[in-house]
C-alpha cells in the first residue's frame, strides 16, 4: 500500500496505482483526454499535469505511480497555467465546428475550455489553421474528422487492447498527425462504435446518431441492454419519447465500460415498427380498433377454444414481470397447461461481450415458469396438427421462421398477440394488443450467467400501449375470470422470490 | 283652429322629431369628437362611404346599424316586460320635453319680407309660434316630465337581475329625486322675476328686459348643476359609474334598447342646454336685435337703427338660439371631461345640504328684492 | 305615542354579497373582491388572487438563468425593466460579480424611465377610475413617449428582455440622451396638467383624502413597501437605505405622505416622477464611457459576436453558455431592489449549474394588497376603486 | 432627504368647487383649442396610412440569413431552439450529400419551423445563434391570418424575408 497526500488529503492506495486514479478515488477530477481507466497509459495529451512537491517539473498524473509520502497539488497557479496553455495549444488548429459537431455538449474540449481556459483566441484568422481530412468514413458505423482530433489515441488503444483488432493506426507527424484505418481495412469489428464513445472530442462520431439530436436535449435512464443474453449495463438516451442511443454503463464485473455495436443500436427496438393501437384482423383485413373492441374480440375468440387446446407463448425478449403475469394469467385464468417460448433467433457470439442468444431474458422465462418452456416449433407442429387451437402470445419475434412456421401459426383459430412492435407473431394473430417497449416499462432481466438485473422505466408507453399486467387484468375481466394479481406491486412481489440470486456486484442499478 | 294651424303643428312635430333623432345621433359624434380634441386624441374618423369619411360623421350610420343588428340580450331571470319597457320610459320624457320649448319668436309667413313693427309675439292669420305646444304651465310641464325620467332608470336596474344594475337604479332613484327639488326650486326665482309660467313669455321678458343669468346668476349655477345631475353625467354619473358598478342600471342592455338609454342621455344634454338658454340666456334673443331690426343703443352715442325684414330677423334669432344651445352643450361636455366623479354620500350632501338651501335662499332673496323694488 | 329605539326602526336585512371581479373594469389584472355590502357600505371584503397565476417560479426552474428574463418582463408589466434589473442583480450577487460603471448607470437611467412609466400608469388608472378620463389619457400619452424611447433602446415596447446577467444587451443608441431629455420634458408637462386638473379639485380631494388611510405601524405590519408605505410617512426607499447600482451617487429626495390615504399615494407617485427625472438628468450628465458588460473571460456573458463567428475559443464559450446556461455556484441569495411598487425581492437558490433550483419572487404588491380589506371596511363601495387603484396591484406580479 | 408632500388647505377657494373647476376647464380647453387649431398634441398614428418607422433594434418576425450562394447560413446547431424560452423553434438537421457543392459545410436544416404565434419576441434566439443565421431585424410584425398554421413559418419563407434594407445576407465573415 502506498500513502500519499493529494491537495492536503491523505489516501492509501494499492501499489501500482497512478496518481490520477488515486485522486479520482478522493473525488478530485484531474482533467485528461488520453487516459482511460480501462486502457493502457499513453500520457500524450499532457492535460493531467500536476505539481508534486520536490519535483521541479510538472508531472503527468496518469503516468505517475503513487509513492509513499508523495505530496501532490492539482490546483496551483503553475498547474492552472499549464492546463490553460495546453487548452490553447489543443484549440490552435481546432476548426470552428461546434455548430455542426455532434460532440458539442459532451465534448471534453468544451468542458475543459470553460473550466481551465476561458481566454480569447490569439489566432485572429482561421487561415493559419492546419487543414486536414474531414468526414472520412472509417466504417459502417463510424465517421472521422481529423481536424477535430486531439490525437489522444484512445480509439487506437481500444481497438488494439480491448477488441484485439488493431484496425486504427496513427499516421503522419506533428501538426499533421491523424488517425487512419489500417490499409486495406475498414473499422468494421463488432465494437466499432466504442471508438466513438471513447473519443473525448468530436473526431469520431456515430454515423447512426449523426445529426439526429443534440446531446444536451437527451435524457439518460439507466437500463439493461436488450440486445443479447449478456445483459450489459447501459444508459438509454432519449428525448420526447424517441430513443437515440445506448451508452455503456460501467459495470466492472460484467461489461466493464463497453457495449457492442448491436447493443448501442438496440435502442431501435423502441423506435421501429411500433404497434401503438390495438388491432384486429390478419393481413389486409387488419384495422386499428378501440381497446374495448379488441379485448371483447380476444375474449370471444379465446372462449371458443376448449381449455385443453389453449396454449401460452412466453417471450425471452420480455421482462420477468411481463412473463410471470402472462404465465399466471394463462395458468390460473385460462387453464393453460402448455407453455412455449419465443424470441429472436440466435446470432454470433464472441468472447468479449456478445452472446449467441439474442434475447435478454431466456433464463428469466425459465425461472418465472418454474419449468422449461417448450420451443415454438412444437407449437407450430401442434397447431398444424390441430391439437392446439388457441394461444395468447407475448412478444413480436418468432423463434422459428419460414413458410411452414407461418402456415402453422395461421392454422390457430384464436391467436391473441401482446407485443410492442410488429413481427411474425403479431402478424399471424387475430388480435394484436400493444404493450410497452423495453424502455417504457420497468422490469427485471436474468442474463445468461443467471444474474437478475432490474431496470427502471425511461418513458411513458407510446400511443395506447398498456402495461402487460394491466392489459391482462382487463382481458381477464372480459372473460369473467379471476387473476392472481391486482397491481404492479403484486407482480413484483410474486417475481422477486422466483429470481435467481442477483448479480454479485453492480448488477442492479 | 284653422287648417294652417293644424298643418303647421304637424310640420313642427315632424320637424322636431326629425331634429331630435338626428340631433341625438349627432350628439354621439359631437361628444366623441370634442372629448378627443380635449384629450389629445383623434376621435372617430375611420368609418367611410368609399372615399368619404366626413370627419367621422359616418360613424353615426355605422353605430346606428350596429345597434340595430346587435343581439338583444335579456338575462335569463330578468323581468322581460319591464326590461323592454324601461328604455322606452327613459327615452320618452326627453323627447316630450322639447314640445314646450320656444326656439324662436313668432314667424309670420305673410310678412317674411316686410319689416315687422308689431313685436316678436304678434298673432295673425299666417303667423305661427316656433314652439310645438304653447302651454300655460309650460315650465311646470317641463319639470313634471323631466321628473318621470327616473322611472325608466329604476325599472331598468330592477328588471335586469344584476346586482350592479340594482345598485345603479337605487342610486339613480335617490339622485334624481334629490336633485329634482333643486331643479325646481332654482327656477322659482326666475318665475318670480319673469312673472309667468309660460315659457315663451319668459323668453319675451328677457328679450324686453335683460337675460335671466344677470338677474338670477345663482339660479343659473344651481340649475346647471342640478340639470347635469338629472342627466346622470360626470361628475354625477353615479348610476352608471362604469369603474364601480360597471355600467349601472343599463348594464344588461344591448342593441337598440341600449341605444335608447344612450341617445336619451345625450339628448338630455341638449334639453338641458335648451332649458338653460331659455331660462337664463334669453332664448332666441340676440342682443340689439328687435323685431324690426338692429337697434344699437350705446351710451354717449345716438341710437342707430337698421331695419331688417321679418324673415331675416327670425333667422338670425334662430341662429342665436342655436349658438347658445351649442355653447351650453359644449360647457357640459367640457365639464364632463374635466371632473372626477362624486361619491354617493357626497352627492347627497351636495344636493340636500348645499344646493337646496342655496336655492331656497335664492328664492327668499329674490322675493325680498322684488318686493322692495315694487 | 310609543317610543321606538332607532335600531328597531331599521328593517332587518342581510348583507348583499357582490362579486367585484375577476372580470370587472376596475380590477385590472384579474383579481376578485368578494364584497358583503350593507347598502353601499362595505361590511367585509375578501380579496381573492391567483387569476393570473402562470407558474412563474416553477417555469424558472425549467430554463437557464438567462431564459428567466422573458418571464420577469411579465411580472410587473407596467415597468418590466425594473424586474429585469432586479433579477439580474440577484444572480450577479450570487455569482459575486459587479457590472461595469457604464452598465450601472444605464440600468439606473432605464430603470427610472420604467419607474416613471409605472407611476404614470398607476395614477392614470386611479384617475380614470374616479371618472377623470382625461387625466388618464394625458398620463398614458406621457408614458407613450417613454415607451417609444424604450423600444428604441431595447427593441420591444413592453417585453424588453433587455438586461443580461453581467450586463446589458445593447448600449444606448446615438443621440439618445437628447431624445430622453425632450421626452421627459413633455412627460413632466403632462404630469403638471394632471395635477392642475385634480390636486386641488374638491371632488377629487373629497374622494381621496382620508379614504383608504392607514397608519405607518399598520402599513409596516402588513409588509408594505414602496410609494404606498412612503405615503404613510415612512421614508423607506431601498435606493436610499440600501443603495444598489450607483444610486448613492445621485442627489434625490424621498417624497413621503402624512396620512397614508389615497391622496397621499397619488401625490407621492407624482412627486416620485419628478425625483426620477432628477436622477435621470444627473445620470445622463455623468454617464461614464466603457463596456456595458463584464469581460468575456468570466464566462458569464455571451462573448463578442465577431469572435464567436471566427474563433473556436469563443464558439465553445458561446455554446456552453447557451446550451448549459451560466454556471452559477451553489448557494442562495436574497436580493432586493426598489421596483415601482416597492421592494421587489428575488430569493434564488442555485445547486450549481446552469439552471435555477428555485427562483422565488417577493412581489411588493402582494404585501400591499393584503391590506385592502382593512382599508375599505366600513367605507362605501366606490371607495374600493381608488383605494385598489392606489395600491397598484399588478396581476402579473402578484400572482406570478 | 425625505420631504412631506403638500396637501392643499381646504379653504373657500377649494371648497366652493367653482374656481378649481374653472381652472380644470382651462386645461382641457387649452388642449381643445390647441388641437382644433393645429393639432399639435395628438400622438395618435393613423395606422395603416401613417406608420412610425420601427427602430433598428425592433424585434420583429424572424428571418434566416443566406450564404452568398443563397443556401441557408444556418447549420442546424439548434442553439436557437435551445435558447428559446417559448419553444417555438423546431429544426430537423440533415447532411449535405458528399457530391453537393456545400458538402464541406456538412450540416443544414432540412426543416426549420418557427411558430410565430408562440414566439414571445424575446430575441434570445438571435443572441444564441453562433453563425448569425437567424435575425429579427425584418421590421415586420405578425400579421393577422385566418388560420394558425399560416403563422408557422417554414424554412424557405424565413429565408426569403429580408431585413428593412432589403438585405438577405449575414454579417458572419466565415466562408465555411
Amino acid at each position: 500500500m502506498r500513502k500519499l497526500t493529494i491537495d492536503g488529503r491523505e489516501i492509501e492506495v494499492a501499489e501500482g496505482t497512478t496518481v490520477i486514479a488515486a485522486a479520482r478515488a478522493l473525488g478530485i477530477d484531474i482533467p485528461h483526454f488520453c487516459w482511460h481507466p480501462e486502457l493502457s497509459v499513453a500520457a500524450n495529451c499532457r492535460m493531467c499535469l500536476v505539481e508534486v512537491e520536490k519535483q521541479p517539473k510538472l508531472q503527468p498524473s496518469c503516468q505517475l505511480e503513487a509513492a509513499d509520502g508523495m505530496v501532490v497539488h492539482t490546483d496551483t497557479p503553475k498547474v492552472r497555467e499549464a492546463r490553460r496553455a495546453m487548452m490553447e495549444y489543443l484549440l490552435l488548429n481546432h476548426p470552428v465546428d461546434c455548430p455542426i459537431c455532434d460532440q458539442a455538449g459532451e465534448c471534453k474540449l468544451q468542458d475543459y475550455y470553460m473550466l481551465y481556459d476561458l481566454k480569447a483566441s490569439r489566432l485572429w484568422s482561421e487561415e493559419g489553421k492546419v487543414r486536414k481530412r474531414k468526414r472520412a468514413i472509417f466504417g459502417p458505423h463510424v465517421i472521422y474528422d481529423a481536424e477535430r482530433c486531439v490525437m489522444c489515441t484512445r480509439c487506437v488503444r481500444f481497438c488494439a487492447e480491448v477488441v484485439r483488432d488493431p484496425v486504427l493506426i496513427e499516421v503522419h507527424r506533428g501538426d499533421h498527425s491523424e488517425i487512419a484505418v489500417a490499409p486495406g481495412r475498414t473499422l468494421d469489428h463488432a465494437y466499432s462504435l466504442m471508438t466513438a464513445h471513447v473519443c473525448p472530442v468530436g473526431a469520431l462520431t456515430s454515423r447512426d446518431f449523426r445529426f439526429q439530436c443534440r446531446v444536451w436535449f437527451l435524457a439518460s435512464t439507466p437500463t439493461i441492454c436488450p440486445g443479447c443474453a449478456t445483459g450489459c449495463n447501459a444508459f438509454l438516451d432519449h428525448h420526447r419519447g424517441e430513443a437515440f442511443r445506448l451508452r455503456p454503463r460501467e459495470n466492472p464485473a460484467l461489461n466493464r465500460s463497453w457495449l457492442c455495436d448491436d447493443g448501442v443500436l438496440a435502442f431501435r427496438l423502441h423506435n421501429d415498427h411500433r404497434l401503438t393501437a390495438p388491432e384486429l384482423g390478419r393481413g389486409d383485413d387488419a384495422r386499428p380498433v378501440a381497446w374495448d373492441e379488441a379485448l371483447a374480440e380476444a375474449a370471444t375468440l379465446l372462449r371458443k377454444v376448449p381449455k385443453t387446446q389453449r396454449a401460452a407463448v412466453l417471450s425471452a425478449e420480455h421482462s420477468c414481470e411481463e412473463n410471470w403475469a402472462l404465465a399466471a394469467f394463462a395458468r390460473e385464468a385460462l387453464g393453460v397447461e402448455r407453455f412455449f417460448v419465443t424470441g429472436r433467433t440466435a446470432g454470433t457470439a464472441d468472447d468479449l461481450l456478445r452472446h449467441a442468444d439474442k434475447n435478454p431474458n431466456r433464463a428469466g422465462v425459465r425461472s418465472m415458469l418454474g419449468a422449461e418452456p417448450e420451443p415454438l416449433e412444437r407449437l407450430v407442429d401442434e397447431a398444424t396438427a390441430g391439437s392446439i387451437r388457441g394461444a395468447v402470445a407475448l412478444g413480436a419475434a418468432a423463434a422459428t421462421q419460414g413458410p411452414a412456421a407461418a402456415a402453422g401459426l395461421l392454422r390457430l383459430e384464436a391467436l391473441v398477440s401482446i407485443a410492442p412492435r410488429r413481427g411474425p407473431l403479431p402478424e399471424a394473430a387475430h388480435v394484436r394488443l400493444p404493450s410497452p417497449s423495453f424502455a417504457e416499462t420497468a422490469g427485471t432481466y436474468v442474463n445468461a450467467r443467471g444474474q437478475a438485473q432490474e431496470f427502471p422505466q425511461a418513458m411513458s408507453p407510446r400511443g395506447e400501449a398498456l402495461e402487460v399486467p394491466d392489459l391482462l387484468a382487463r382481458l381477464a375481466r372480459r372473460l369473467d375470470l379471476g387473476l392472481p394479481f391486482r397491481s404492479a406491486a403484486d407482480v413484483r412481489a410474486a417475481v422477486a422470490p422466483r429470481l435467481p440470486r442477483p448479480a454479485a456486484e453492480g448488477g442492479a442499478p | 283652429m284653422n287648417a294652417f294651424f293644424v298643418w303647421m303643428t304637424v310640420a313642427k312635430i315632424v320637424a322636431f322629431v326629425l331634429f331630435i333623432l338626428t340631433g341625438g345621433a349627432l350628439m354621439v359624434w359631437v361628444e366623441r369628437r370634442l372629448s378627443a380634441m380635449m384629450q389629445d386624441r383623434v376621435g372617430p374618423h375611420r368609418a367611410n362611404l368609399g372615399r368619404f369619411r366626413l370627419w367621422g360623421l359616418i360613424h353615426i350610420l355605422a353605430d346606428g346599424l350596429k345597434m340595430m343588428v346587435k343581439e338583444d340580450f335579456i338575462p335569463r331571470r330578468a323581468d322581460r316586460l319591464l326590461h323592454a319597457l324601461a328604455p322606452i320610459l327613459a327615452f320618452f320624457p326627453v323627447v316630450v320635453t322639447f314640445a314646450v320649448v320656444p326656439f324662436g319668436p313668432t314667424l309670420d309667413f305673410a310678412h317674411l319680407g316686410a319689416v315687422n313693427h308689431e313685436g316678436p309675439l304678434f298673432s295673425g292669420p299666417w303667423a305661427t309660434t316656433l314652439q310645438v305646444a304653447t302651454i300655460d304651465v309650460g315650465l311646470l310641464f317641463v319639470l313634471a316630465i323631466a321628473g318621470t325620467g327616473v322611472v325608466g332608470a329604476v325599472l331598468a336596474g330592477a328588471a335586469s337581475d344584476n346586482r350592479f344594475s340594482l345598485l345603479g337604479s337605487l342610486r339613480a332613484a335617490s339622485q334624481m329625486i334629490s336633485y329634482e327639488v333643486t331643479l325646481g326650486a332654482s327656477l322659482v326665482g326666475c318665475i318670480l322675476v319673469f312673472g309667468t309660467l309660460r315659457i315663451e313669455q319668459m323668453v319675451l321678458w328677457q328679450h324686453q328686459h335683460v337675460w335671466g343669468i344677470l338677474v338670477q346668476p345663482l339660479a343659473f349655477l344651481l340649475f346647471l348643476v342640478a340639470g347635469i345631475a338629472e342627466s346622470k353625467r360626470v361628475p354625477f354619473d353615479l348610476p352608471e359609474g362604469e369603474s364601480e358598478i360597471v355600467a349601472g342600471y343599463f348594464l344588461e342592455y344591448s342593441g337598440m334598447k341600449f341605444a335608447m338609454f344612450f341617445l336619451g342621455e345625450l339628448m338630455e344634454i341638449v334639453v338641458l342646454a335648451i332649458l338653460l338658454t331659455v331660462f337664463f340666456l334669453g332664448g332666441w334673443d340676440v342682443p340689439f336685435l328687435f323685431a324690426d331690426g338692429l337697434h344699437v343703443d350705446l351710451p354717449f352715442l345716438d341710437t342707430w337703427v337698421w331695419n331688417w325684414p321679418h324673415g331675416v330677423v327670425v333667422l338670425v334669432q334662430l341662429l342665436g338660439f342655436t349658438v347658445k344651445v351649442g355653447a351650453m352643450v359644449f360647457l357640459q361636455m367640457a365639464l364632463r371631461w374635466t371632473l372626477p366623479r362624486f361619491r354617493y354620500d357626497q352627492l347627497m350632501d351636495l344636493g340636500w345640504k348645499v344646493l337646496l338651501p342655496l336655492s331656497l335662499g335664492n328664492i327668499a332673496v329674490t322675493a325680498v328684492v322684488l318686493a322692495a323694488l315694487r | 305615542m310609543e317610543e321606538y329605539r332607532e335600531e328597531e326602526l331599521v328593517l332587518p336585512a342581510d348583507p348583499m354579497v357582490l362579486n367585484m371581479g375577476p372580470s370587472h373594469p376596475a380590477m385590472h389584472g384579474t383579481v376578485r373582491c368578494v364584497l358583503r355590502l350593507d347598502g353601499e357600505q362595505v361590511v367585509d371584503c375578501d380579496v381573492q388572487i391567483g387569476y393570473l397565476h402562470r407558474g412563474f417560479e416553477k417555469e424558472c426552474e425549467a430554463g437557464t438563468w438567462t431564459q428567466v428574463f422573458p418571464y420577469t418582463d411579465r411580472l410587473n408589466y407596467a415597468s418590466p425593466l425594473l424586474n429585469n434589473i432586479g433579477y439580474a442583480l440577484a444572480v450577479e450577487k450570487l455569482l459575486g460579480i459587479t457590472v461595469p460603471p457604464r452598465c450601472q448607470y444605464l440600468r439606473v437611467i432605464l430603470g427610472e424611465v420604467a419607474r416613471i412609466c409605472d407611476h404614470c400608469v398607476c395614477n392614470a388608472a386611479m384617475a380614470m377610475e374616479l371618472g377623470a378620463f382625461t387625466v388618464f389619457l394625458y398620463l398614458v400619452k406621457a408614458r407613450e413617449w417613454l415607451f417609444e424611447l424604450l423600444e428604441e433602446v431595447t427593441g420591444a415596447r413592453v417585453t424588453h428582455s433587455f438586461c443580461r446577467i453581467g450586463g446589458l444587451r445593447h448600449d444606448l443608441p446615438e443621440g439618445f440622451d437628447e431624445r430622453l431629455r425632450a421626452a421627459l420634458q413633455k412627460t413632466l408637462a403632462a404630469v403638471e396638467d394632471s395635477e392642475k386638473l385634480l390636486l386641488r379639485n374638491r371632488v377629487f380631494m373629497d374622494r381621496t383624502m382620508d379614504v383608504g388611510a392607514i397608519s405607518p405601524e399598520r402599513a409596516l405590519a402588513y409588509g408594505w413597501t414602496g410609494p404606498c408605505l412612503r405615503s404613510t410617512g415612512v421614508a423607506y426607499d431601498v435606493r436610499k437605505i440600501h443603495p444598489y447600482l450607483v444610486y448613492d451617487q445621485f442627489d434625490f429626495d424621498i417624497p413621503v405622505g402624512s396620512r397614508g390615504d389615497n391622496y397621499d399615494r397619488f401625490v407621492v407617485r407624482l412627486e416620485e416622477i419628478r425625483q426620477s427625472a432628477r436622477i435621470i438628468d444627473q445620470a445622463l450628465r455623468r454617464l461614464p464611457d466603457g463596456p456595458i458588460a463584464v469581460p468575456d473571460d468570466l464566462g458569464v456573458i455571451l462573448p463578442d459576436k465577431l469572435q464567436t463567428y471566427t474563433t473556436i475559443e469563443r464558439t465553445i464559450q458561446h455554446f456552453k453558455i447557451v446550451t448549459e446556461g451560466i454556471q452559477v455556484p451553489a448557494g442562495e441569495v436574497y436580493s432586493y431592489t426598489e421596483a415601482a411598487n416597492g421592494e421587489l425581492g428575488f430569493y434564488i437558490v442555485s445547486t450549481g449549474g446552469g439552471r435555477p433550483h428555485k427562483c422565488r419572487v417577493r412581489p411588493p404588491c402582494f404585501a400591499n394588497l393584503q391590506a385592502l380589506p382593512e382599508l375599505v371596511r366600513g367605507r362605501l363601495l366606490p371607495d374600493i376603486i381608488p383605494t385598489f387603484g392606489s395600491i397598484n396591484m399588478i396581476g402579473g406580479e402578484c400572482d406570478r | 432627504m425625505p420631504y412631506v408632500v403638500r396637501r392643499p388647505d381646504r379653504n373657500l377657494w377649494e371648497q366652493s368647487y367653482v374656481p378649481e373647476t374653472v381652472r380644470g376647464l382651462g386645461v382641457t380647453l387649452r388642449h381643445f383649442f390647441r388641437n382644433v387649431f393645429g393639432r399639435r398634441d395628438t400622438v395618435t398614428l393613423l395606422y395603416p396610412e401613417q406608420r412610425r418607422p420601427y427602430p433598428p433594434r425592433f424585434r420583429g418576425l424572424h428571418r434566416l440569413t443566406q450564404r452568398d450562394d443563397g443556401a441557408p447560413r444556418c447549420t442546424a446547431c439548434l442553439c436557437c431552439q435551445t435558447a428559446c424560452p417559448a419553444e417555438c423553434i423546431h429544426i430537423v438537421a440533415g447532411e449535405y450529400p458528399p457530391e453537393h457543392p456545400l458538402a464541406h459545410v456538412e450540416k443544414y436544416p432540412v426543416e426549420f419551423w418557427i411558430d410565430e404565434l408562440r414566439c414571445v419576441s424575446c430575441g434570445l434566439c438571435v443572441e444564441a445563434c453562433p453563425c448569425d443565421a437567424i435575425r429579427m431585424d425584418t421590421g415586420l410584425h405578425p400579421r393577422p391570418v385566418e388560420a394558425r398554421p399560416h403563422l408557422i413559418y417554414e424554412r424557405n419563407l424565413l429565408l426569403s424575408i429580408s431585413d428593412t434594407a432589403g438585405n438577405v445576407h449575414t454579417a458572419n465573415p466565415r466562408k465555411k
